[in-house]
């Protein structure tokens, strides 16, 4: 019985995905435009089966880590915040226009969005942005929560009530 | 079990240091090393003081050196003679006394020594901390980052303030006042040669002074565990003349050197418009990153990736083509580059002189 | 009855312009005092007010501009895509014609509190205005046709135009906003006839870029050495340091003076720019026809806590111990009201109206604001800073009624936490540098609407607001003052004492500016653009997630409930005695 | 060799119901151990506190002061049950011992209760912010310990009134009130901290 | 009976005492074991092998440290393995390994037959070894912690830690922690209420005395790393409080302030049992009671406060008031005065003794010559301008090496060689055993002496390689060359201690003619302990009572029954049955390891171990017969 636990918490912990390191990513691209990343449930002609572009990072503690440290250096906090938006939307959300699954999210930073979202293909290397795609899914628990921090050094987050109790209709 | 894949370092460098000339000293052997104290270990050693300050800790380092080691060889002796002693001669009552006696005199003794100890640097430890200033300080804000040192020459005309990092240069015989932040997690501010270390520590801000009569280099290194490149958290400080400081200080005030001929133009051109320009600034074109260190003199800098590596083109090509290569984990991300593309670039970035 | 008697003999101040029953400009007058001598509407009927007809603009994004009327047409700016409505008032609002300048859409990535726009100004039979996209634009007012457009910067270094033109003597003045993305503000002036940039002078940089001459003279002394907006950066930061004008200027013909107020250096981590930052955070008087500058004022060297100098300055004439002075009523972010020699530039007094603990006092011997050092920011965190961000008012412009001779100022009452951190300088994108957290201050309420008193520095009444009062005000010779709330609800409160009138729920938060008009049948009508949104509204109108607090620059974490309270929208509503 | 001397033993009892017992002087160590933890707590209160200026954060409601002190009252009361089971075992009188522990047990209980009523109207979690922090962390850990202990007199009050107990039992009796006496002690100290602390030294 | 009948019937009685302290056969049986030579054994045999795994992660580490910019581990790895050193060294081998000295020995050492809380005592090692389990479970699927023993944060925090290695580390301290806390709790009462009637505090043994300060000082110390650790890092980690997070109120000092208000007294938990073991076979070997016991006692006693007053000196480098600083480098040096008394009466006990030169007595002269080196360098790392400079850098790597290998696993080794007789039955070969001392002596010395020279020469600490041009490639590989001679000697001891256990020569009850009552009984000593309790007249029973042995009877040989005696004078009170095997302490280990297993991934993980755990306490202490305990 014993050693059936052990077992058991053994297979928990194993969880290589979580903590791998990748410090040194292939440089290889990744085709994404074109196939995988599809906004539309709507596929005219009848659903086919479509290649599928997956996260390199999927569920790794260390990519988000990075990739909440590049959405404070490469700005993204500017117009998201910490997640809750401001000049651009809330990363924080259900309701996706462009869609959340990793090629979609990876798309959106690479290509921007014509309604204010710049286009960071140029610049920010590849494994950079599949970083930050992952530490955005990892914002709505689309990661698994045991990669996820449960709170940054900083304040961000307040689930203090500031605001006053209902004082009701102004007079 | 999972081994993982990150690399470790492969050093490809060139490490001859900038303004070094010949070889390297051949390193003293083991011999030398073990029993003598001296110097011969370059220029981050506690030993090897430059600084009013360090020379003060060493004198009184010395000093506790030869006290305890007395005492400690009187010790090792008398216990040695005790396997000698037998005890045979020492079993009766009047012996028992006076080793009694002698324990609680040799206490007694141990609390007079302490105590003087405690007095001698209490008082050592008054004078290395206490304000060096005579108001022509200069103040010099250092803030560590994982894993670089940025450095901002303060200032009350926002004019003269100076910005680098990973370099501390410090004019002879003026007090220096480090101001340490942190950005990240806590490091450590450490030039053994010129003082102990002080922590920087994230949202507090920590003093220390620095002082040294004695121009040359003085490395320093990141003394707190700082996470996966805590090994590769360098900076030199060099100390010079006034005249040659003010001369620093100078060019560093100027933006950075335009491009003299086509290739640096190019190089130029290749820096803006990839990653680079995210994280660092050169002064004087469009580049404002602050993230990374501030490049806009960076041909002049002793090191590369924080005194990982001595600065020059050859090093500067595999730090940029492979940064994971040579400091694993770096936050220097690795840029795709088009080969062509890397000799302007290594053009550009060393004449920013 | 004294106060009337006040009103009466001080005709021929500034304050006291002639009134054809138009509204041409959002600030009514050159003097911004927003202060219409129509009468019909006033204490006594107020609460008869009915709505005459509605508008809806099809937009939902924050309706911050002031609708203009002139030859019974109705122009109204909408925010992004920054449409140009004209309303028939003959025909009960019927459209006329509708100009789309085409605007940018990848705009809306730069403009740092929602994509508003503060609306246009009327001139020799055109109407002007800015849109998103860094362009200004002449529409004749007749036929909606473009006359020119011309272009003033550039989306990608982070400018945007939010701000409303002032045209004065053939010259639309217009300036850029981008305080939160590292430009470089300016201010300019545009050939009326022509759109043909005839100067522009910046906010930092060397003398000759801030059109500092001969002609320079401020009045304290520490203002008065040249290149301060270089000697006052490390370095090539003044390139990247914001001073954007993106409000209000006020002209007085007689000085032959335009005043306005430079916003926030960049970014707001203040560790990361050493120095006064000038000419950030200042208040300029400026010639018209060359835009040399005449005296300069900062407010706030080396802003701490975002505050702009961008506020309206209203052109007063007043007795001052005795002493008849031309000044300017000045209410800044920090929290102080300023009264200034408008032309010396000289400090009289510079009170608080509204709860502050960031600065102790202004020396009225330099002109410097002494902060309190507890509250200045850098890399750390630092809790109980009032008023926050926001300001003790934002731009929400206020009103001036000769009559009272009270100032009514629509504010805010809100406190912040503010945590510095590393701002990375990508051009395009926010340069902000800081986690903020807003909360209500003292009292629990985040909005006030007061009554202010120049001449004695200090507020007569204060109305609390649950939300901030983040629409303009508008108070008329029926001793009538307007304003909306952030809940939708639109008052009329007695000028002299605060008492609520009347007042009217409307389909979305008001963040507008309150404008009356007399119209084609002779009734006086008043109107006001319904729509929230704007920094304090993005929760509504931009859909943010209230669970991050540090949202819409720290705003979420005090607009939270707001949503509970109104929805998004854009109408207009315009009301009159039946 | 001389003769050996003997120590007759048999005389003693084999087991004692009072502080002489080591279960008594266990518990009374486990009982340090967990004042130790609490009191460091209370240092570490005293260190934030001095170490932020506004103290509690902005939007922070203190803890009201009312409700915890009407509680302190069954709490104190709980004692005397403590008390009384704890001499009835020492008498092996089995009624006594029941309606000591379950006047124990119930007063306990409205104590946490109360604290229950208290806490859903507290407005910040131990993720808002420094003070929220520790002041649920002291708030648990001692509503911890609490529990713990009640449900130990629980399955007490069941072994006593299903009457199948001995001397180790009345000696668990006993000793169960010396843990109940320290809950008790050590929320003096801990409810002033937390509840005026903060209103002496001038917070709102 | 008089008592030479009852001696008479001593085969009889001894009969009926090993029926009653039997243990059960089988697994079960072996599972639910709470004798305490039994368990004391599966302490120190873990430990053990946590000394190797440790040994061999140290190993790792000098291989990469050997040569500059060496390539042998990348810097994550390193990482993850000095963390794993550190903790193992400290959490899983020393603390533990001197708990299950003291489990072993205390007990024989007053003359009673088990510690008071038997089955405290099994609970205690189970979450030990689930502790344990816990770290290496992680070394073997990548879940390493990696950073630092200490876990200074922010660095251990939620945002530069990513994954779930600080989790584990932070969980597995609650572990051992518990378990020191089990051990400390039941060796104070054991040391207070079960002493042979006779032997007042004044005759305890040294040794006795050494468990007792350091169990008063786990009891103190503990809570604070349970702070440290469970509330401060692993709540913030995992439940997003804010105690080290300076942007909502937190602070990193404060985490630091206490962890090393545990850490500090730490030192003192690991070689202040040390210090009574050397203290106990410096007596056995030099044939004479040690000169000075009050003495002794009273430093013993002092080292246990002062350790509490000088956590400071860890964070000199924080920059700290002045004043407070220099109270903390008094305060540190004052604990060399109490130190330097023990040294002082020990060398009058060599010097006035005959000493025997066996294995166990070179240990304790190499333990003299290290770890008064050590507490020098701990002179100078008190004073704080010199620990500005020698702080963090290798010069403190060689400082605690000293104290803590000197100072705890040399006296450790001594006491294996001295007590190995009564622990096995067989004596321990005596040349292998020097051989063992003088390899770890010399491999020790190469090891770390030069590391003092590297600090001094600016090698800072954790850093997982080096640059060329720096110059401490030679004396790293002097230290390298050190640790595997430190190797050879740890090998060199195993299999001394597998062949003499197999072939070495049978021992007699007291073959070193030792003074305590361990020595008494039986080698190796039964269950049971003593057939008759010994009653005690002076400090050295077996010395000074040769003559006259007096023993307590009329205390039931049918069930396991011991004397609870009065605290200060040991004057017989009452008599105490303890509980028989039992499996229940297993189970509730179990139980509540399975909790906080998971609490290293929620939260929720703490309500499983509660009510676990609490099932498990209930079957521990529900009523057996027969209930009524009849003299």
């Amino acid at each position: 019985m014993r050693f059936a636990a052990i077992g058991c918490f053994l297979l928990a912990l194993t969880a290589c995905e979580r903590e791998r390191r990748d410090l040194r990513p292939s440089p290889a691209k990744v085709v994404v435009f074109g196939d995988a990343a599809i906004q539309s449930q709507i596929l005219p002609g009848g659903g086919a089966p479509r290649a599928s572009v997956t996260n390199p990072f999927q569920g790794n503690a260390y990519a988000i880590s990075e990739g909440q440290r590049l959405f404070g250096w490469y700005n993204c906090t500017g117009c998201h915040a910490n997640g809750g938006g401001a000049i651009g939307p809330p990363l924080i959300k259900d309701h996706w226009i462009y869609g959340n699954e990793p090629a979609n999210l990876f798309d959106t930073i690479v290509k921007g969005r014509p309604n204010g979202m710049p286009s960071w293909g140029a610049k920010i290397p590849e494994y950079q942005i599949w970083q930050l795609v992952t530490y955005i899914r990892s914002m709505n628990n689309l990661e698994p929560r045991s990669a996820t921090p449960e709170r940054l050094d900083t304040i961000e987050q307040s689930s203090r009530t500031i605001l006053p109790k209902s004082e009701g209709e102004p007079r | 079990m999972t081994w993982g894949r990150m690399p470790s370092c492969a050093p490809v460098a060139n490490r001859r240091w900038p303004g070094e000339s010949g070889t390297r000293p051949k390193l003293a052997t083991c011999a030398t090393m073990l029993f003598s104290l001296a110097s011969a270990f370059g220029q981050q050693s506690s030993l090897a003081p430059g600084g009013t300050h360090a020379s003060q800790i060493k004198s009184l380092g010395v000093f506790f050196f030869w006290l305890l080691g007395i005492i400690f060889l009187i010790v090792i002796a008398i216990a040695v003679a005790s396997i000698f002693q037998r005890g045979q001669s020492t079993q009766d009552e009047a012996a028992q006394r006076r080793l009694k006696t002698a324990i609680a005199g040799a206490s007694v003794l141990t609390i007079l020594i302490l105590f003087g100890l405690v007095v001698v640097s209490v008082g050592v430890g008054k004078e290395i901390s206490a304000p060096g200033g005579r108001g022509n300080e200069l103040v010099v804000e250092v803030t560590g980052n994982q894993w670089w040192w940025f450095v901002r020459y303060l200032n009350d005309d926002p004019t003269r303030i100076v910005v680098t990092a990973n370099e501390l240069h410090i004019p002879v015989g003026r007090p220096v006042l480090i101001r340490g932040l942190s950005n990240d997690v806590i490091h450590s501010f450490w030039v053994p040669g010129l003082q102990g270390k002080r922590d920087l520590i994230p949202s507090r801000v920590t003093t220390q002074w620095i002082e040294t009569n004695e121009p040359g280099r003085y490395r320093g290194q990141c003394a707190e565990f700082c996470g996966l490149q805590h090994a590769h958290m360098a900076l030199w400080t060099v100390a010079e003349p006034e005249s040659q400081f003010q001369q620093w200080i100078g060019t560093q005030l100027r933006p950075g050197a335009a491009p003299s001929d086509d290739l640096q133009q190019r190089g130029q051109e290749v820096f803006l418009s990839h990653a680079c320009v995210l994280c660092h600034s050169i002064q004087g074109t469009t580049a404002n990153g602050q993230v990374g260190p501030d490049l806009t003199h960076f041909g002049s800098r002793l090191s590369i990736a924080a005194g990982t590596l001595p600065n020059n083109k050859g090093n500067l090509a595999g730090w940029i083509a492979d940064p994971q290569n040579i400091k694993p984990g770096t936050r220097m991300a690795t840029v795709p580059l088009d080969p062509t593309d890397m000799q302007p670039l290594l053009e550009y970035l060393e004449s920013l002189q | 009855m004294l106060v009337g008697f006040i009103g009466i003999s001080a005709a021929a101040q500034i304050q006291n312009q002639t009134d054809d029953g138009q509204w041409t400009m959002p600030a009514k007058n050159y003097a911004s005092t927003r202060f219409s001598t129509l009468t019909e509407i006033n204490t006594s009927n107020v609460k008869n007010l009915k709505v005459a007809w509605t508008f809806s603009t099809g937009l939902t994004r924050g309706h911050e501009a002031a609708p203009l009327i002139v030859n019974n047409t109705m122009y109204i700016v909408t925010p992004f895509p920054n449409l140009l409505y004209a309303l028939d008032l003959t025909k009960t609002g019927a459209s006329k014609w509708t100009y789309d300048p085409h605007v940018s859409p990848s705009s809306q990535g730069v403009a740092c509190c929602d994509v508003v726009n503060r609306g246009g100004a009327y001139y020799k039979g055109r109407i002007y205005y800015n849109t998103l996209d860094m362009h200004t634009v002449a529409v004749d007012a007749n036929t909606g046709k473009q006359v020119w457009k011309t272009t003033l910067g550039d989306i990608n270094l982070g400018e945007s135009m939010t701000m409303a033109p002032l045209v004065v003597k053939g010259k639309v003045i217009v300036g850029n906003s981008g305080g939160e993305f590292g430009v470089r503000g300016w201010l300019a002036a545009l050939d009326a006839d022509s759109g043909k940039i005839v100067w522009r002078a910046y906010s930092t940089g060397p003398d000759k870029d801030i059109l500092i001459g001969s002609n320079f003279k401020p009045f304290y002394a520490g203002d008065r050495s040249p290149d301060l907006g270089l000697k006052t950066w490390q370095g090539e930061q003044w390139k990247i340091g914001g001073g954007a004008a993106w409000s209000w200027i006020s002209y007085d013909p007689d000085l032959d003076l335009i005043y306005y107020g430079t916003s926030n250096p960049g970014p707001w981590n203040s560790d990361q720019r050493p120095g006064d930052n000038k000419w950030t955070s200042t208040l300029f008087a400026r010639r018209p026809d060359t835009g040399e500058a005449i005296w300069a004022y900062q407010y706030n060297p080396h802003d701490d806590h975002d505050y702009d100098g961008v506020n309206e300055n209203i052109l007063l004439d007043l007795n001052i111990g005795g002493k008849m002075r031309k000044v300017l009523a000045h209410p800044d972010r920090n929290g102080r009201l300023y009264l200034m020699d408008r032309s010396t530039g000289e400090v009289i007094s510079a009170e608080p109206f509204a709860y502050q603990n960031t600065s102790d006092s202004v020396d009225l011997k330099t002109g410097r604001i002494s902060y309190v050092p507890s509250k200045i920011t850098g890399f750390k965190t630092v809790r109980d800073i009032c008023p926050a961000a926001p300001g003790g008012k934002d731009w929400q412009p206020s009103a001036y009624s000769p009559k009272t001779g009270y100032i009514y100022i629509p504010h805010n009452n809100l406190c912040m936490e503010f945590q510095g951190i590393q701002a990375n300088y990508i051009a395009g994108t926010p340069f902000v540098g800081a986690n903020v957290r807003m909360y209500a201050g003292p009292g629990g309420h985040r909005g006030e609407f007061s009554a202010w008193d120049p001449v004695a520095a200090k507020t007569v009444w204060t109305v609390k607001e649950m939300f901030p009062a983040w629409s303009g005000a508008m108070v008329t010779a029926g001793d009538v003052v307007f304003y909306g709330t952030m809940d939708g609800w639109f008052k009329a409160l007695d000028a002299h004492n605060g008492a609520v009138l009347w007042q009217f729920k409307t389909g979305s938060g008001i963040i507008g500016q309150p404008v009356t008009y007399k119209g084609p049948d002779g009734k006086q009508y008043v109107a006001i653009l319904s729509g929230v949104g704007g920094w304090s509204g993005a929760i509504v109108a931009g859909g943010l997630n209230a669970n991050d607090g540090t949202g819409a620059l720290g705003f979420l974490n005090a607009m939270a409930d707001l949503p509970k309270y109104t929805t998004s929208g854009g109408m207009l509503y315009v009301f009159s005695l039946p | 060799m001389s003769e050996p001397r003997v120590l007759d033993v048999s005389g003693l009892l084999p087991y004692r119901i009072s502080n002489k017992s080591p279960l008594w002087l266990g518990q009374l160590l486990m009982c340090v151990i967990e004042g130790s933890l609490l009191c460091l707590l209370i240092a570490t209160y005293f260190y934030v506190r001095l170490s932020v200026d506004v103290w509690p954060p902005p939007g922070v409601r203190l803890p009201s002061v009312m409700l915890p002190t009407v509680a302190l009252i069954p709490l104190l009361a709980s004692c005397i049950g403590s008390y009384l089971a704890s001499e009835a075992a020492k008498r092996d009188d089995r009624r006594g011992m029941l309606v000591g522990m379950i006047s124990n047990l119930v007063l306990g209980g409205i104590f946490l209760a109360l604290r229950g009523i208290e806490w859903r109207g507290l407005n910040f979690t131990w993720s808002s912010d420094i003070h929220g922090s520790i002041v649920w962390t002291i708030l648990f850990l001692h509503t911890y310990d609490m529990v713990a202990d009640l449900l130990f007199t629980l399955v007490l009050i069941i072994i006593v009134a299903s009457g199948h107990y001995g001397q180790k039992q009345r000696l668990g009796v006993h000793v169960d009130t010396v843990a109940w006496y320290f809950l008790v002690l050590i929320w003096l100290p801990l409810y002033g901290v937390l509840y005026w602390g903060p209103r002496a030294l001038g917070a709102k | 009976m008089t008592a030479l009948e009852e001696l008479r019937a001593e085969p009889q009685q001894a009969e009926e005492l090993a029926r009653a302290w039997k243990n059960r056969p089988g697994p079960l049986g072996w599972i639910s074991v709470t004798t305490h030579q039994e368990l004391g054994m599966r302490y120190i045999v873990t430990a053990f092998i946590f000394l190797l795994l440790g040994g061999i992660e140290a190993l790792m580490m000098r291989i990469q440290l050997a040569s500059a910019e060496n390539t042998f581990l990348n810097p994550a790895r390193y990482n993850q393995i000095f963390t794993v050193h550190g903790t193992t060294m400290m959490f899983l081998f020393a603390v533990p390994v001197m708990e299950g000295m003291g489990v072993y020995l205390v007990p024989l050492m007053i003359g009673t037959r088990n510690v008071a809380f038997p089955r405290l005592n099994a609970f205690g090692y189970w979450i030990y070894l689930a502790g344990g389990l816990l770290l290496y479970a992680a070394a073997f699927t990548n879940t390493m912690p990696d950073a630092g023993w200490f876990a200074y944060s922010p660095l251990s925090g939620p945002q530069f830690s990513p994954g779930k290695g600080v989790d584990v580390w932070a969980q597995m301290i609650t572990f051992t922690e518990i378990s020191a806390l089990c051990v400390a709790v039941e060796l104070i009462v054991t040391i207070l209420r079960l002493r042979a009637p006779g032997m007042t505090l004044n005759r305890l043994p040294m040794f006795c005395w050494a468990m007792l300060v350091q169990s008063f000082m786990i009891i103190f110390a503990m809570p604070a790393v349970m702070i440290a650790s469970t509330i401060f890092l692993l709540n913030d980690r995992t439940i997003g409080t804010h105690f080290v997070n300076p942007a909502e109120g937190g602070d990193p000092l404060l985490y630091q302030h206490v962890f090393w208000f545990f850490g500090h007294p730490e030192v003192y938990i690991i070689f202040i049992p040390a210090l009574g073991m050397a203290s106990s076979i410096i007596e056995a070997f030099s044939r004479r009671p040690v000169i000075g016991y009050p003495a002794l006692v009273l430093s013993l006693v002092a080292n246990g406060f002062i350790a509490f007053g000088l956590w400071v000196h860890h964070m000199f480098a924080t920059g700290l008031p002045q004043i407070g600083e220099a109270y903390f480098t008094a305060a540190s040096m004052m604990i060399a005065v109490t130190s330097g008394v023990q040294i002082f009466c020990w060398l009058a006990t060599l010097w006035s003794g005959r000493l025997q030169p066996t294995a166990g007595l070179h240990f304790i002269f190499g333990f003299l010559f290290i770890f008064v080196m050590g507490g020098l360098t701990g002179v100078m790392l008190a004073s704080i301008p010199l620990d500005l400079q020698a702080h963090d850098t290798f010069f403190v790597v060689a400082h605690f090496h000293y104290v803590l290998i000197g100072g705890t696993l040399f006296p450790l080794f001594g006491a294996f060689h001295y007590w190995f007789p009564k622990f096995t039955g067989r004596m321990i070969d005596q040349k292998l055993g020097k051989i063992t001392f003088w390899l770890l002596f010399i491999g020790f010395n190469c090891t770390f002496f030069p590391m003092h020279i590297l600090g001094l020469h600016g090698m800072p600490r954790r850093v997982y390689t080096y640059v060329p041009e720096m110059g401490w490639g030679p004396a790293n590989l002097l230290a390298t060359i050190g640790a595997f001679i430190i190797a050879a000697g740890g090998i060199c001891f195993i299999a001394n201690v597998l062949k003499s256990r197999r072939f070495g020569t049978k021992a007699d009850p007291n073959p070193w003619d030792a003074g305590t009552l361990e020595w008494s009984t039986s080698s190796p000593a039964q269950a049971y302990g003593f057939i008759h309790l010994p009653v005690v007249a002076s400090r050295y029973p077996l010395w000074d009572q040769e003559k006259s042995k007096d023993i307590v009877t009329g205390l039931r040989n049918d069930r396991r029954e011991v004397l609870v005696t009065t605290v200060l004078d040991a004057e017989p009170d009452h008599r105490l049955v303890l509980p028989g095997n039992s499996i229940w302490p297993f189970l509730t280990a179990v139980g509540f390891s399975i909790g906080l297993y998971y609490s290293v991934f929620a939260f929720s993980g703490y309500w499983i171990a509660t009510a676990l755990g609490m099932i498990g306490i209930i079957g521990w202490f529900w009523p057996r017969q027969p209930l009524d305990i009849r003299p």
